[in-house]
């Protein structure tokens, strides 16, 4: 327990000392938002309609530029090969900074994603589903990415080749989060959102051991 | 050659295709082959070169 | 008082049958018979699939495009179950060969992914009137093919193959058990925006005449298959000797080592 | 370092242990035995294979033939859990001040977080708490990534260079904390190509690995 709170408060420290880093990913969030509507045109009520496609593909392209934040620091200062020692196993280490990406990444996501619902042209109801969406997918997004980045950690090229490998696998989440915010006549929206709590629970819960094993051969 | 019917093209190009790709599979799979066996000849005889003096 | 060991023991007979060395020795007498069975049973599917066999009595001549992409279809689902299997030698025992294999597979799978994409489009277009239709299936699919290519990529970014190996071989198994997840999703995804309009074609009951051609080419490109990988396979332990052989000649030069 | 708790005793037993990194050979059949209080110094070329040995012996590199063992931990004790690593990357954010990387690490191996400010002041960096890591220099980064070793009592050290970029007074400093360590009933397996001063000890042993070993 001790270790788990020592590497919880240990990363949120690192994220929010490097505050430029927080406001880069929300940046990037709102430019994907705000440069759709000028692609497509200033057309009201089809901006609402695909509002919630274009907010998560926003959420996963900022996830995904954030991959090297999880594991690189710790690789480059040898912190990754000093974990192995510790009181806590490696899939306990894992867990603590998946569970830190998602506060540094999806929790600033969803208090940006009111702007977006602005520009976008969203009501209030539509609003609380995105935000209820995007808490019980971005999870599963941090997992993903935690995943990539575990794979990708050694290598000195890795920044181009983890969204290409980790984009097909994020498919589910992109069809349920978005799904959760269509329509609800047949219960497909409720439907969508348990499947995505589902992922989500899944995902992290299976995270930390495959994470655990790329960085154990990454490490050799 | 039978009657193909009227949609023809379409099953040519099916196996047309599918033929070209499989072809520059196998092509490309003995040329690899074979110039890997070849590089490997020309090391295993520097090596024992090497050896031998 | 207890112990840690980090200790290897003596290899058994497949192992030693799977060495690298003996792996080239024995592959050798079978790569021949291999293309040789492969050229007749290509030879006997094709007349099968052209003049061997009626026109369906619903989709006339266009049936005769099921029998290369049923069996790319197939490949393109067992070569990923070879990966895994691979993978899981890589990860548990270590094997070199199982390196070798999960190497040889991969452009392999995306490739006969490929051709399951495009004969099923060419397929699709008399048949459905569209070359695409994101329908469950073809959408699975064309994941498949993205995750056959990501794994390739992630392959050729890596210089050191060993440790290449093992990680390629966790993505696969999160690859293997994301892909049934994905297919759920898609079909999910599919039946709640199913346009009403398109003719659909659910689970024809096939019948034996299309059966049995079917099931020839299905052995023929398997066969095809296994030829290929296996010269693949080949051609990758002796690219690994090359390698090695270069280290040796790099070190024997003068200054390589005090 | 008379407070330093009495570690647990444990013996190294390294049997014919050949190890190979990616493509490369690096030593063959290398043998030694440690009883408690005693070291093992790794001299040898760069590329000879020092680093990868200490991983190997820390479990995180998988050896080609051989045999690593442990002798006295209990049932349920892992090795991994009762060794220091120390490797030339110092496990050191930039990002967080001296205090606050030794405490986490204390934290994180179960360390006693009472003794955090001796180890400060025994590494001679008291007065930096409270700066960032950042500003440190190479010899202050080594001298606090070795403060760990006195923050966290662990039976098992494995050190890599631990005087490199170390004036004299801190590669003295290094010296009596191994010998202190020893003393405890420690082990200690140093890979270093600088002379320590404890090379001469009787219960020091020395080995050179080179590509074809001993």
């Amino acid at each position: 327990m001790k270790g788990l709170k020592a590497i919880l408060l240990r990363d949120l420290r690192l994220g929010l000392r490097q505050g430029g880093d927080l406001l880069t990913l929300l940046l990037l969030f709102i430019s994907v938002g705000i440069l759709v509507p000028f692609a497509i045109g200033p057309d009201t009520p089809l901006l609402a309609r695909l509002a919630p496609a274009i907010v998560w593909v926003a959420a996963l392209l900022a996830q995904l530029l954030t991959h090297d934040r999880l594991f690189r620091a710790d690789f480059e200062d040898g912190s990754l090969i000093a974990f192995h020692h510790a009181a806590i196993p490696l899939e306990a280490i894992v867990l603590a900074k998946l569970a830190i990406h998602w506060i540094l990444t999806g929790l600033p996501l969803m208090a940006a994603t009111p702007f977006l619902a602005v520009m976008l042209g969203m009501d209030m109801t539509m609003l609380g589903r995105a935000l209820f969406a995007l808490l019980l997918g971005t999870p599963a997004l941090s997992a993903f990415v935690a995943l990539s980045a575990s794979v990708t950690v050694g290598l000195k090229r890795g920044g181009l080749v983890a969204p290409v490998l980790i984009l097909p696998l994020t498919l589910p989440v992109l069809i349920f989060g978005a799904g959760m915010m269509g329509d609800d006549t047949f219960g497909a929206a409720s439907q969508a959102g348990l499947f995505l709590a589902a992922l989500s629970l899944a995902s992290v819960a299976l995270t930390p051991f495959a994470a655990a094993l790329a960085l154990r051969v990454s490490g050799e | 050659m039978i009657e193909l019917g009227q949609h023809w093209e379409f099953i040519a190009l099916a196996y047309g295709g599918t033929a070209l790709a499989v072809l520059a599979a196998i092509a490309w799979t003995c040329i690899d082959a074979e110039r890997t066996k070849a590089h490997l000849k020309v090391l295993e005889a520097a090596r024992a070169a090497r050896e031998t003096r | 008082m207890s112990e840690v060991k980090q200790t290897h023991s003596e290899p058994g007979w497949f192992t030693r049958l799977a060495h690298p060395g003996l792996f080239l020795g024995w592959s050798r007498h079978i790569v021949i018979p291999l293309a040789g069975l492969s050229t007749i049973a290509f030879a006997i599917g094709l007349y099968l699939a052209f003049w061997g066999s009626p026109a369906d009595y619903q989709m006339g001549d266009t049936v005769r495009m099921m029998y290369v992409h049923v069996p790319a279809a197939w490949l393109s689902q067992f070569c990923y179950a070879l990966m895994f299997a691979s993978a899981i030698g890589t990860l548990v025992w270590r094997h070199p060969m199982a390196d070798v294999s999960q190497k040889a597979a991969a452009p392999l799978g995306a490739l006969f992914t490929a051709l399951a994409l495009f004969t099923g489009a060419l397929w699709g277009r008399p048949t459905w009137g569209t070359y695409w239709e994101w329908d469950g299936r073809m959408t699975s699919t064309l994941v498949l093919l993205l995750i056959y290519l990501g794994i390739i990529a992630l392959w050729r970014a890596f210089d050191d193959q060993l440790k290449a190996a093992r990680i390629v071989a966790v993505f696969t198994l999160i690859g293997a058990v994301n892909i049934p997840i994905i297919k759920f999703s898609v079909d999910w995804w599919h039946t709640l925006h199913q346009p009403a309009s398109v003719f659909r074609l659910d689970g024809p009951t096939i019948a034996p005449e299309i059966l049995t051609p079917l099931l020839a080419m299905t052995l023929a490109f398997s066969l095809l298959f296994m030829l290929l990988h296996l010269v693949r396979m080949r051609t990758e332990v002796r690219k690994r000797r090359v390698r090695s052989l270069e280290l040796a000649q790099a070190r024997a030069a003068k200054g390589a080592r005090p | 370092m008379d407070a330093t708790p009495r570690l647990p005793q444990l013996s190294l037993r390294i049997d014919n242990v050949t190890l190979t990194r990616g493509e490369f050979d690096l030593f063959e059949n290398l043998s030694a035995m440690l009883t408690p209080g005693e070291a093992l110094v790794l001299k040898g070329a760069n590329g000879a294979g020092k680093s990868s040995a200490l991983l190997a012996l820390a479990g995180q590199l998988p050896i080609k033939s051989g045999e690593i063992q442990w002798l006295g931990l209990g049932k349920e004790e892992a090795a991994d859990s009762q060794m220091h690593l120390i490797g030339h990357l110092p496990a050191i954010q930039r990002g967080l001040t001296v205090r606050e990387n030794l405490a986490f690490w204390t934290a994180l191996y179960d360390g006693d977080e009472a003794i955090l400010d001796s180890a400060i002041a025994a590494a001679g960096l008291s007065g930096l708490e409270h700066l960032s890591c950042s500003v440190l220099s190479a010899g202050q980064t080594r001298r606090l990534a070795l403060a760990r070793l006195v923050a966290i009592p662990r039976p098992i050290w494995l050190l890599d260079e631990p005087t490199s970029a170390l004036d004299a007074e801190g590669s003295l400093w290094v010296e009596t904390l191994i010998g202190a360590h020893l003393a405890a009933g420690g082990l200690a397996v140093i890979a270093t190509h600088l002379a320590l001063g404890i090379e001469r000890e009787p219960n020091v042993k020395v080995k050179t690995l080179s590509e074809f070993t001993l």
